[in-house]
């Protein structure tokens, strides 16, 4: 009796391990293919990317000619990777990894919206220009778990896909890094910033600045404001520590004899009550001694608990606040009558990298807005834009083949004007500079609160220019 | 070192949460013996009563206003009381009377936490797609609110105060007192203790111990709905938001015994203050003793972990089996 | 020093609460005979089992077993002196199945070390004069027939017989039983007994016996110690304490 | 739609998965299910032996490199115009201290991959000494961890298992960054360069060598007397006292050797990564579902853990391959079906088959049958009694 279950359990281990054979067997029929295929293809395509990318979405943008389209595909012998290349025909699949669940759902759940929105903008395009294949998102759920972001990426994996937007945490990019440069799959993270990924060479791209050019913004705004003291409650995860280290490095730059105090709140903490008390704390001893105080909240829409926490303290209300591209244009805030108020009150003001006057960009967010009922955040525009990017410099290698799309991928991103502006991609693959659109909240009308654009920080002359009336 | 008025109201609320939760908890733990995983999310389901009861009774509109509390605190109640009732009959009685351990009834009670917050991501996705197709340009604000809201916009002030940080503790107080009278004053509540200490012998005087067990867990289930909703006003609407409290809620249990509601209720509100007020002062009695600003938020855990540990290695029976008369005179408070 | 006992309490007090369950009990009990502990319930008959066991440690007083003071000893020390008890409730290892349940009393099995029971070379011969012997006493018990069977699954009466079996598998000296012959058929009940007695005079082992069907185990009994609101109120041969008016009194009160 | 399904990828994930699941679940079967030890908190020692590797591996691995091959690290930094910038000599005495900083990791990692390209031999060796280091501390974690778990009753024990898991895990490994680099995590070098490009698949297969080796060891455990104890121990305390069973030690023993297991595990997980932050080890990856695992497949059954982690996983997986075909059906997302029905598919198994699929078994030590045979034909007569034993009739 117990021997036959021990069968059972050796047929299972036996199954692994012949899965296992199995692979190295089958890895290697599968390198070389299809490589006339895409030969035919490559050509027509390359046509169409030319006039595209000016087609994109408006006046904005005058785009350069010189798409690298002299690299003409007929080199595609060397197919290193281990799924078989596609071709470009029929549906072309870009793998999605997307926070759907846990605590970063709601802004997993306006990328998806947005890379839908790319889906469908793309492929009336390539039908547009008679292309022979439309491309599909392939949308799965991280839950922000590490573990889990591996399993979905292995079943993308599995269905031969080679170029996946996200995921969206620096934890979950470390998880699939290794993963990605093995076996060769792009990931484009719309929100990865952690430093520490800034790695040459590797498959990962990340489409929003680093911190090390939004720190310069917020310290810029604080300073023109003439702040001396910087108390800053900030969500301790990779994100806002990164920001919180980069904004006090070039405040203390700017200002001197400046001080930079800094309180971590825990965002999985079910209130912040206490650290605000803290927050209270230091600001009032700040101004007791005289200082011109400002605050400096680095969080995502927990802003909103930390206001209605903040509105009990008269002297917190005295101070100016200050913001990040994790609060700017967030809706909960301005929707919410108490922290709408506050916010109005001590003139909240964030910076967020982002043509944000283009008419593409108008035009995405009006129909982001009107999908989600919100207006959606940044990676939002990061992933649609990623898309695009993809999709573009597919159609320039005319090949599904990741190490090519790999090497124009910077060139391609160049000469894309996106809904977040311009992209350029520094050595280490991440967005190298941007300006930053400083928006603030005002009171429009008795308890109506909106957000208003006052001014842009601009990364070239590290200034800002008000906007006036 | 003077006391933060503003942080022991906040404290308030959110320390008789988990008062309320602590104190339910124990409740199906003495019925049960199973200490239920799915009771922090029990809150949960509560707190979304009070989205419907601000949707359905257009208090978006309006904005601050005792119907929050009028509406949802019997809606709350009788939803998630119905909810505790229908997991003990459908899934613990069963798995019980089947005789499987505790371990697997709390592994049970794990999956039916997943099922719960399961539907409870499925009820967001409709909320959120009734609040978006709205031609009310209110009504479409909400959008965001299922995924991450903020309700305390819209529950009252007291004399400046906000409305839950006296109203829960209020209803702890209400709640622990009308149980021990319910319990010593009435026919069903020494029926009930009968049921709950020596089920055999209640039997056979003719209590119906199903029933008991079935009104402790509809009424624990009622009590974890209120906490819900006072829970909503101090954190964010999230369909997870229970997880974020579960070791919260089992450390105020554990810390009063397991054994005993009032202590349990004693034990909730201590580890409630400790994971505040316990972390403010340490942060600035360390920063007194540095001369630096000692930000110690993000270990609040650490916190609530020792008290469990102290609780367990000093005392394994909690703060009930202490000899509390022995410990007072000692302390020169009573004679 | 070899004494005629190889058992004795001295001045045994336990208390729970505010109750007094052992009120300085001295028992002595004689090598190799069929003693049974006999009172009302609540008498503290099987408190002082558990304190002899080392399942409970008293509050004063001594337990000198061999010569030796054994008081409070943890219970698997107690085993590895020679004494095993059994439960008025069999307890036995649900999921075991019998043989399991009787091979697990035996005494010194090298192979449960947990680091080294991997190393199958240096328990096989044991275990397998264990598994032998498991069965031989089974064939004894008249259970043999049931070898494989979960012991979940044994009448009332078939698990106490395994009860017996697990104490004489253990090799002990001195058996402590917890009313064996409760809810089993007269029938089984004397059969028991029987057991028991011939096991005193084939193996030497020594008995202490809660029993409340006197009208049974007096019949076997070789001495009888009876107790009453923890304390030793007469003892002797069964006869004489059983007609020992303080101990019917007793009985009716309680 | 068609699905198209490059099935080596898709088995070497599945192997990979079901590999690690089986060493974790295997050794949560031998708490929770030969011992009854309910282990709530799994997913701290499988973070354990991550914490290890991450935490003292990379810094004994720089540490000895730099002292052993100065010049040979000096020469790869000065190569790397990159590294150069924020490098210079004098920094390499200290090169293990940069770890603690998030590019100083990344520089590290950089310096050390590089290194071990040239010296795979070094590599698996210290491969193989943080891999004993991560089992031998994931011991004593055991250990230490087994103080409480002797004086605490099951549910007590659950609870405080699953707070310190939480505690150590979500709080202090994502907070604290010198444990393991706090919120970003750290990278670790790529000690066996000697797979080349195929690193993950040769992991893989160590990995898949490991859980065989558990596999085994696990059943030697089962089938001895001592998996007869733990059996015993966990059906009834008192009467495994009484029968002089060292309770405490036996419990000892096993949460040792099973947390030695689970950091084992933990251990080739992030090697196999790449990297280690502390949210990879959630309690829902790796203390729910492994229960779920061993409840589906088996309580204190080996084969009965490996034949549930095999299903869980290949379910999983064709929950994920099917899912969007599901999607225009149901008028939700379909992701909380996934959800919703582990949850349920753990009620109703344990409603239906609270034993799983592959029940307990006696612990096979020796040949029963064999012995009984043995002692019928010595000890019994009768014929006609022989015939009704073994029939399992009682004889008169």
């Amino acid at each position: 009796m117990a021997g036959q279950s021990t069968l059972y359990a050796m047929a299972v281990v036996a199954l692994i391990i012949g899965i296992a054979i199995g692979y190295f067997a089958g890895a290697g029929n599968v390198t070389t293919t299809t490589v006339t295929q895409t030969q035919v293809q490559t050509e027509t395509q390359i046509q169409t990317v030319t006039t595209t990318v000016v087609a994109g979405e408006g006046e904005v943008v005058t785009v350069t000619k010189t798409l690298p389209v002299t690299t003409t595909v007929t080199q595609t012998q060397t197919v290193q990777g281990q799924a078989p290349a596609a071709g470009l025909s029929g549906e072309v699949k870009i793998g999605v990894l997307l926070p759907l669940t846990g605590d970063l759902a709601s802004y997993g759940e306006a990328a998806r919206a947005a890379a839908l929105l790319a889906e469908q903008d793309i492929n009336a395009w390539l039908q547009a220009a008679g292309a022979p294949f439309t491309v599909k998102m392939v949308i799965e759920d991280t839950q922000t778990d590490p573990t889990v972001a591996q399993q979905k990426f292995d079943t993308l994996a599995a269905q031969g896909i080679k170029f996946m937007l996200g995921p969206m945490t620096s934890a979950e990019v470390s998880a699939l890094k290794e993963r990605a440069d093995t076996q060769q799959i792009l990931l484009i993270s719309p929100s990865s910033t952690a430093p520490q990924l800034a790695i040459p060479d590797d498959f990962v791209f990340r489409f929003c600045p680093t911190d090390l050019i939004q720190g310069p913004a917020i310290a810029k705004v604080m300073q023109a404001d003439g702040v001396e003291v910087v108390v800053a409650l900030v969500r301790a995860d990779d994100w806002g520590r990164g920001l919180i280290e980069s904004s006090k490095e070039a405040f203390l730059e700017m200002v001197p004899n400046g001080v930079v105090e800094v309180i971590e709140y825990d965002p999985k903490n079910p209130n912040f009550a206490q650290q605000v008390a803290q927050l209270n704390d230091l600001v009032t001893k700040y101004m007791g001694e005289g200082k011109k105080v400002g605050v400096l909240l680095i969080s995502f829409n927990e802003a909103v608990q930390v206001f209605q926490q903040a509105d009990q303290y008269d002297t917190l209300k005295q101070v100016r606040w200050y913001g990040s591209d994790g609060t700017a244009l967030l809706s909960e805030i301005v929707n919410d009558p108490v922290a709408g108020k506050f916010a109005a009150q001590v003139k909240f003001i964030n910076p967020i990298f982002a043509a944000a006057k283009s008419n593409k960009y108008e035009d995405v967010n009006k129909r982001l807005t009107e999908e989600l009922g919100r207006v959606p955040d940044t990676y939002a525009f990061a992933v649609y834009d990623a898309a695009w990017v993809v999709t573009l410099a597919l159609m320039a290698v005319g090949d599904y083949d990741s190490v090519k799309v790999k090497e124009i991928l910077p060139t391609t991103a160049r000469i894309f004007y996106g809904t977040t502006g311009e992209i350029v991609l520094n050595e280490a693959g991440d967005r190298a500079f941007a300006d930053y659109a400083l928006w603030e909240v005002v009171e429009t009308s008795p308890g109506q609160y909106e957000w208003v654009n006052v001014g842009m920080y601009k990364y070239a002359s590290n200034s800002i220019e008000w906007y006036t009336g | 070192m003077v006391l933060n008025v503003q942080l022991f109201l906040d404290t308030m609320a959110y320390a008789s949460v988990l008062g309320l939760l602590s104190m339910s908890l124990t409740l199906t733990y003495i019925v049960s013996r199973v200490p239920n995983f799915a009771h922090a999310t029990f809150a949960a389901i509560g707190s979304y009563m009070v989205l419907i009861v601000v949707w359905l009774l257009g208090i978006y509109k309006t904005g601050p206003s005792w119907g929050v509390y009028y509406a949802s605190l019997p809606l709350s109640f009788i939803v998630v009381g119905a909810v505790a009732l229908l997991q003990y009959l459908i899934v613990l009685r069963p798995l019980a009377k089947k005789g499987i351990s505790i371990d697997g009834l709390m592994i049970a009670t794990l999956g039916i936490d997943i099922i719960l917050v399961g539907l409870l991501n499925i009820s967001a996705d409709f909320l959120e797609e009734i609040f978006q197709q709205s031609p009310d340009k209110d009504l479409r604000k909400l959008v965001t609110y299922p995924r991450s809201g903020y309700l305390s916009s819209y529950e009252p002030t007291i004399m400046g105060v906000t409305a839950s940080s006296i109203l829960g503790p209020l209803l702890l107080v209400v709640s622990t007192v009308g149980f021990y009278l319910f319990l010593t004053r009435t026919k069903f509540g020494t029926a009930m203790r009968a049921a709950i200490e020596n089920p055999q012998l209640a039997e056979t005087l003719g209590i119906n111990v199903n029933l008991v067990y079935s009104i402790s867990w509809f009424i624990a289930g009622g009590l974890a709905g209120i906490a819900g909703v006072i829970m909503v006003m101090t954190t964010k609407l999230n369909p997870t938001m229970g997880w974020l409290l579960i070791v919260s809620v089992f450390a105020g249990s554990i810390v009063g015994g397991l054994g005993s509601l009032f202590w349990g209720a004693v034990g909730g509100l201590l580890i409630g203050f400790l994971e505040q007020f316990g972390v403010y002062y340490t942060q600035i009695i360390l920063g007194a003793l540095t001369g630096e600003t000692v930000s110690l938020g993000n270990y609040r855990q650490v916190f609530s972990l020792g008290a469990i540990v102290v609780m367990l290695l000093v005392a394994p029976q909690g703060l009930a089996s202490l000899n509390w008369g022995k410990i007072l005179s000692r302390l020169g408070l009573r004679r | 020093m070899q004494s005629n006992h190889i058992i004795e309490t001295r001045g045994i007090v336990k208390t729970f609460g505010g109750l007094r369950a052992l009120d300085g009990v001295d028992i002595k009990v004689q090598r190799g005979s069929l003693t049974l502990l006999i009172g009302p319930n609540g008498s503290g008959k099987t408190t002082l089992i558990n304190v002899i066991g080392g399942v409970y440690k008293p509050d004063a007083g001594q337990v000198i077993y061999e010569g030796e003071d054994i008081t409070g000893l943890p219970p698997h020390e107690i085993y590895h002196k020679g004494i095993v008890r059994t439960f008025q409730i069999p307890r036995l290892f649900k999921n075991l199945i019998v043989t399991e349940n009787l091979a697990t009393a035996k005494r010194g099995n090298p192979g449960e070390n947990v680091y080294l029971a991997p190393l199958k070379s240096r328990w096989i011969d044991f275990e397998t004069k264990t598994i032998r012997e498991s069965m031989i006493t089974e064939l004894k018990l008249k259970i043999l027939h049931m070898w494989n069977r979960k012991s979940s699954e044994l009448s009332g009466g078939q698990m106490k017989l395994v009860e017996i079996g697990r104490s004489l598998m253990a090799g002990a000296r001195l058996v402590l039983m917890d009313e064996p012959a409760a809810g089993v058929n007269p029938t089984l009940a004397h059969q028991i007994f029987a057991m028991l007695k011939e096991m005193t005079r084939g193996l030497g082992i020594t008995f202490l016996i809660v029993e409340h069907r006197l009208e049974i185990a007096a019949e076997y009994a070789d001495y009888v110690i009876a107790m009453a609101r923890g304390k030793v109120i007469s003892e002797g041969k069964p006869n004489e304490v059983m007609t020992d008016p303080v101990v019917v009194k007793s009985y009716l009160e309680g | 739609m068609p699905i198209e399904l490059d099935i080596g990828t898709l088995a070497q994930s599945l192997a990979y998965f079901i590999a690690a699941y089986t060493i974790v679940t295997l050794s949560l079967n031998l708490e929770a299910g030969f011992t009854g030890i309910p282990n709530f908190g799994k997913h701290l020692f499988v973070a354990a032996g991550a914490f290890v590797v991450a935490s003292i591996g990379n810094r004994l691995s720089a540490y000895i490199v730099s002292v052993l091959y100065k010049d040979e690290i000096l020469k790869l930094i000065q190569e790397d115009p990159l590294l150069s910038k924020r490098i210079t000599e004098a920094d390499i005495g200290s090169l293990w201290s940069m770890y603690a900083d998030p590019l100083g990791n990344r520089d590290l990692d950089r310096i050390m991959d590089k290194f071990f390209a040239q010296h795979p031999e070094l590599g698996i060796l210290l491969f193989i000494l943080i891999l004993i280091l991560a089992v031998a501390i994931g011991g004593l974690l055991g250990l230490l961890i087994s103080y409480p778990a002797l004086r605490l009753r099951g549910e007590y024990l659950a609870i405080l298992l699953l707070a310190a898991a939480e505690m150590v895990v979500m709080a202090i490994g994502y907070y604290w960054k010198p444990l393991v680099g706090g919120t970003t995590g750290l990278f670790l070098p790529r000690y066996l360069a000697v797979f080349g490009q195929k690193v993950i698949l040769g992991v893989t297969v160590l990995l898949i060598l490991a859980a065989v080796a558990m596999y085994l060891y696990a059943q030697r455990i089962a089938n001895s007397p001592a998996g007869r104890m733990m059996r015993a121990v966990r059906d009834d305390e008192l009467a495994a006292a009484s029968l002089g069973k060292d309770i405490a030690k036996v419990r000892r023993d096993v949460i040792i050797i099973s947390s030695a297991m689970a950091a084992l595990a933990g251990a080739l997980i992030a090697i196999h990564t790449g990297s280690v932050v502390s949210t990879h080890y959630q309690r829902f990856s790796w203390t729910f579902i492994p229960w779920a695992m061993m409840i589906v497949g088996g309580v204190a059954n080996n084969s009965g853990v490996v034949v549930g982690v095999a299903i869980i996983m290949i379910l999983q997986k064709f929950v994920d391959i099917v899912k969007p075909m599901l999607a225009p059906v149901v008028p939700f997302d379909p992701v909380w079906l996934y959800q919703i029905g582990l949850g349920l598919v753990i009620i109703l198994m344990l409603y239906m088959r609270p034993q799983g699929i592959i029940p307990e078994k006696p612990s096979r030590t020796v040949n029963f049958e064999e012995i009984f045979e043995d002692v019928l034909e010595d000890k019994v007569e009768d014929e006609q009694a022989k015939k009704m034993i073994r029939e399992g009739r009682a004889t008169p």
